[in-house]
């Protein structure tokens, strides 16, 4: 059996390299699918204690987390898009205007 | 050690065999696509190798097997070489679910069903890094059009298995089998348009005709792999006809029965024996062929073809020996017969996907996307609210299966001539709009 | 130990490392597409996880949802846009030391947290067969006693959907 | 030289959405262009915003070739102008020389050259079906269309010894007597092909997907038609009710009952409807002509040397395609001065960018295939 803290760590690992990868990169696409490990990482927790707790809760938060990713990924990529035909560009720190 | 080990043997055993056998199948059904075009088309088709072509399969993938493998400049090369083998991988994956017997099939998992949905849905990723990777305007606007076709019909490829769902009350593709077996009416009767608009869709999704737009050779050469050659084109074709065939098992399986015999619960038995006279079709049928090859062998003009058609009667006879000694073992009757029904049926949907491909010209690419969205996808929605409507009449209301069935499909009916008709006004209001500017 | 639960081990491990490996060169990479094939890789190990921990509708989910249908959307915006140009550009912003040095805090936080705190969880035993069967449960519980939040979840799509239209259409 | 940069398939990829604008490539090899057409398509996404035909791929200098021939050794030229169509393009060179000579070819001549003529209308019609059902993905009525074709292509071959480049007809008349059997072979021809225009009708012409991809596809006005002097069937699609048979008879038309289909959209529906009432038109001509065939020479009395006195004549025909026009000028030698050619082809593809624009990139090929070209007669 495997215990239930190796997930923990694991799920910490893909979370972490998540934020870094949020934090670090200037690619606005790059940003959005680290966004998505993060909630990946997350749903490896609840999953994990599901399974643990013998509790079907986590798996069904788990598929809420997953609709969310999908919407999530649906208006973030309309929104980069639409940026990127207005100003040819997918860079975060490019996005510097209010208005153009 | 062993203990563990020993429940996966007949799986991998399984596997392999379909492995080996799967590519070879998808060389005759090529063939047979070809036969059967040329047939339609009034000339003859292969002739050259073998027999009315037979080894004609072999020669191809010989021929593709030593062409030279090109790698367009600039390409992404390890995307360029993993894409093909992406697509072969997924479409052999999903093969772990189907049963093709009762006995005879790789895993029979709880989610059967979503397992196949799932690897036949990571097959757009070897299309689109196909694309991707060849570096050429062609290949990506194939992709991107693949992309957006695979994705639309996906939709209503899944909202029409729902309905077979609903009726077997399983995810596992044995379980609803027996539930065809059980309620004694294979589903395609209770919900026949379901099943129209899965054919639909999985016409669509394996990117046949009408349909054949990220490799619409008249406007995109060959689409995502029109960089390709030799034997990773080749993979891409192994794909496209492996799918085919998981499309085909799973109509048959949800729709067509699955492995059971036409008019599975007629027991006619030939008198004094326990053998049903409705299980000698097999057997026969291959015994015919047999005859049919002998006869043909001594008319064939040279002496290696008469030899090989020849064989190809040992062949025909050695299954339908199989066929008939099964047919005394209680045991393995459904194994071997069902195997070949279930065959059978995943080649008469194939048959259909080839007629509908020589008939039909091919739909634009807008056009594609109104049938998916604004017809097929409201139609599966509707469908799906009758099938629910109908089983709740039959099981609380106390109605028969059929007149439920019946009525609903009658207003499922309905509701897609509406629809249609909508389309139809809508595209008088567009080429009137044309014709104003 | 019994050999399936060896084999459970091997699963396990080999996912997770293949999670790690993979998510750290989804970030790393300078092809936008090689980052989400890596991306991939890293929800698939994801599936497979959840595969051995029997949660078998959540691994179809995942590899439905996400591979098949969110990660061909991002394959798709990332082939829309031109990304020639990304090859030549810088890959990380200007902050990258204090987000890498934000990251290192985080590790050691939470890593502190588990390594004293991973033993204060109280798991009952596990139930031996998992939530079986997991698609019927799973199905039960979100019609039944989370009703509410799935019909939730419905409106929020329909929104993102409506989003992401606006979003794109080039004239609505 | 051009707006257009010269991208071609295998160029990098310029599908981002922030250039409004793409360029792509259709040909010169390309499976549906026809031969050696090159369009390059300015689009919007996948709408067409422009094109732009480059041609020429194909230039062999006929009309110069000419300057340096006898009357009748420039003859088997023009069959490799309309290279589908070789029949109706040797009646008219004939015609038209025979016009500068101020004579005219014997009354058997004249019906026995409408035969044929009217005949390779119908292959050359049987063969645009095909690749225009190819194109827009109907893999099986080209066979069928074939299947016909080679009936009129054997009885071409039995006429004179070939099948494609048939170089029929002489000027004067004909070089050959009909064969024993041709009366029979072509109504034999005309009884069956009645049947088989109403078989590929059933696989066409109320087919969904067919009705979807032709109709409101490529519309050209009837004043637009007129304004880039499209002729053919391209041009009676339109409405407009002009066919050189009837507006200025030539060969034996006069003596025959036809009818000339008219539509009025102009899209590219009725454009094959326009054409499959041709072929059954033709068939018509070809069973009255071949009841009553007159007896007597086939040859004009004209002399071995032809020196046509000085002079220029313009005369046109109605060849599958649209008008055919040859203009030749005579300074009273053996060779012309100057032979220029109106091929209805060069003329008609003159309307693909009015067709296409604003429409999809596969509407493109549709068009392509509906204005029937052939690069043989586009290029020279």
């Amino acid at each position: 059996m495997i215990p239930t803290t190796h997930y923990l760590y694991l799920s910490l690992a893909l979370f972490t390299i998540g934020i870094v990868g949020v934090l670090t990169r200037r690619n606005v696409i790059v940003m959005l699918m680290s966004i998505e490990l993060i909630l990946n990482a997350v749903n490896i927790n609840l999953v994990a204690f599901s399974r643990a707790y013998g509790a079907v809760a986590g798996q069904v938060f788990a598929i809420f987390i997953i609709t969310d990713a999908a919407a999530e990924a649906a208006v973030g990529l309309g929104i980069i898009l639409a940026f990127f035909r207005n100003r040819e560009t997918v860079l975060a720190d490019e996005m510097d205007l209010l208005k153009w | 050690m062993l203990e563990t080990v020993k429940p996966y043997l007949w799986p991998v055993l399984f596997g392999v065999i379909v492995v080996a056998v799967l590519p070879l199948l998808a060389g005759y059904v090529v063939l047979l696509e070809r036969k059967v075009m040329a047939d339609m088309q009034a000339r003859l088709g292969p002739m050259r190798v073998g027999p009315h072509g037979l080894l004609q399969p072999i020669a191809d993938a010989l021929k593709l097997l030593i062409k030279e493998d090109i790698v367009p400049l600039n390409a992404d090369r390890v995307i360029f070489w993993l894409a093909p083998v992406l697509s072969v991988t997924t479409a052999l994956v999903a093969y772990a679910a189907i049963p093709f017997g009762p006995g005879f099939q790789i895993a029979d998992m709880n989610i059967g069903l979503l397992f196949i949905l799932a690897v036949s849905s990571l097959g757009i990723y070897g299309i689109v890094l196909g694309g991707w990777s060849s570096n050429s305007n062609y290949s990506l606007m194939g992709a991107i059009r693949s992309v957006a076709q695979l994705v639309s019909y996906e939709t209503a490829a899944g909202l029409a298995l729902i309905s077979a769902l609903m009726m077997g009350s399983s995810l596992s593709l044995r379980a609803l089998v027996m539930a065809q077996q059980n309620q004694g009416v294979w589903f395609i009767f209770c919900v026949p348009i379901a099943f129209f608009i899965y054919l639909v869709a999985s016409i669509a999704e394996t990117n046949r005709a009408p349909f054949d737009f990220p490799e619409a050779e008249s406007e995109l050469v060959a689409g995502y792999m029109t960089e390709y050659s030799g034997f990773r084109w080749s993979l891409y074709f192994l794909a496209e006809y492996a799918n085919m065939i998981i499309v085909a098992s799973v109509a048959t399986t949800l729709f067509l029965g699955g492995w059971l015999r036409p008019l599975a619960s007629v027991h006619l038995q030939i008198p004094g024996t326990r053998m049903e006279i409705l299980d000698l079709i097999p057997p026969l049928f291959f015994l015919a062929l047999a005859g049919y090859c002998v006869l043909r062998a001594p008319r064939q003009p040279v002496a290696v073809q008469k030899v090989f058609m020849l064989l190809v009667a040992g062949f025909c006879l050695l299954l339908a020996a199989a066929l008939g000694w099964s047919l005394t073992s209680a045991e393995f009757l459904p194994a071997i017969h069902g195997a070949f029904w279930f065959l059978a049926k995943v080649f008469v949907y194939i048959y259909a996907f080839l007629w509908i491909r020589f008939t039909f010209p091919r739909y634009r690419f807008d056009q594609l996307m109104n049938l998916g969205w604004r017809i097929l996808i409201p139609l599966a929605l509707t469908n799906l609210v009758g099938v629910g409507v109908a089983l709740v009449l039959h099981s609380a209301r106390g109605w028969g299966l059929f007149p439920a069935f019946l009525l609903t499909t009658l207003a499922t009916l309905a509701v897609a001539g509406f629809l249609v008709n909508e389309g139809d006004k809508r595209l008088k209001v567009v080429a009137v709009g044309a014709n104003g500017e | 130990m019994n050999g399936a639960g060896a084999l459970d081990q091997v699963f396990f491990y080999f996912f997770a490392a293949l999670a790690v490996v993979s998510s750290v060169l989804m970030v790393t990479r300078r092809n936008v597409i090689h980052s989400a094939i890596f991306l991939i890789t890293a929800l698939l190990a994801t599936a497979g996880i959840f595969l051995q921990l029997q949660a078998e509708f959540l691994f179809a989910v995942q590899i439905i949802l996400y591979v098949g249908g969110i990660m061909v959307l991002f394959i798709f915006a990332i082939m829309l846009v031109h990304q020639d140009v990304s090859l030549k550009q810088l890959r990380y912003s200007r902050q990258k030391w204090v987000a890498g040095v934000l990251g290192v805090i985080l590790v050691a936080e939470f890593w502190f947290a588990l390594d004293k705190g991973g033993s204060l969880f109280h798991p009952g035993a596990p139930i031996s067969g998992g939530l079986q069967p997991n698609t019927e449960q799973v199905g039960q519980a979100l019609f039944g006693g989370y009703m509410l939040p799935f019909e939730i979840a419905s409106v929020l799509l329909l929104v993102a959907m409506v989003g992401a239209v606006v979003m794109a259409k080039r004239r609505i | 030289m051009d707006e257009y940069s010269n991208r071609g398939g295998s160029s990098v990829s310029t599908t981002e959405l922030g250039a409004d604008e793409i360029i792509l490539n259709m040909g010169p090899q390309h499976p549906s262009t026809h031969g050696v057409l090159r369009v390059k398509l300015k689009l919007d996404g996948e709408r067409v915003a422009g094109t732009e035909c480059i041609i020429g791929y194909l230039h062999r200098g006929v009309e110069k070739i000419a300057e340096h021939r006898t009357y009748q050794q420039f003859a088997p030229y023009v069959d490799r102008m309309d290279y589908v169509a070789a029949v109706s393009n040797g009646l008219g060179y004939c015609e038209a020389v025979e016009k500068l000579l101020l004579t005219e070819a014997p009354p058997r001549a004249r019906v026995v050259r409408t035969i044929l003529t009217e005949l390779q209308r119908i292959a050359s019609h049987l063969l645009w079906l095909g690749t225009h059902a190819l194109d827009i993905g109907a893999l099986t009525p080209v066979f069928y269309c074939f299947r016909e074709r080679e009936e009129i292509l054997k009885i071409f071959e039995k006429y004179c010894g070939a099948r494609l480049t048939t170089h029929a007809f002489r000027i004067g008349g004909l070089q050959y007597e009909t064969y024993d059997g041709f009366e029979a072979d072509v109504k034999r021809f005309c009884a069956d092909f009645t049947h088989k225009i109403d078989e590929y009708e059933t696989l066409l012409t109320l087919n969904r997907i067919w009705v979807s991809r032709t109709k409101g596809v490529g519309i050209l006005t009837a004043e637009d038609a007129i304004a880039l002097g499209v002729t053919g069937p391209v041009l009676r699609a339109s409405g407009i009710k002009w066919d050189l048979r009837k507006a200025q008879p030539y060969a034996a038309y006069d003596k025959y009952d036809f009818e000339i289909p008219t539509r009025e959209h102009g899209d590219t529906y009725d454009r094959y409807l326009v054409r499959m009432d041709e072929m059954r038109q033709s068939q018509r001509i070809c069973m009255q002509a071949v009841e009553d065939i007159p007896v007597g020479a086939i040859m004009a009395r004209i002399g071995k040397v032809l020196k046509p006195p000085p002079g220029e004549v313009y005369h046109s025909i109605e060849a599958p395609k649209g008008e055919l026009g040859y203009y030749i000028v005579s300074d009273g030698t053996v060779q012309p001065y100057r032979v220029r050619v109106r091929p209805p082809s060069f003329i008609n593809l003159q309307a693909l960018d009015k067709m296409a624009r604003g429409g999809l990139v596969a509407d493109v090929v549709a068009i392509i295939g509906t204005i029937d070209i052939v690069l043989g007669e586009v290029d020279r």
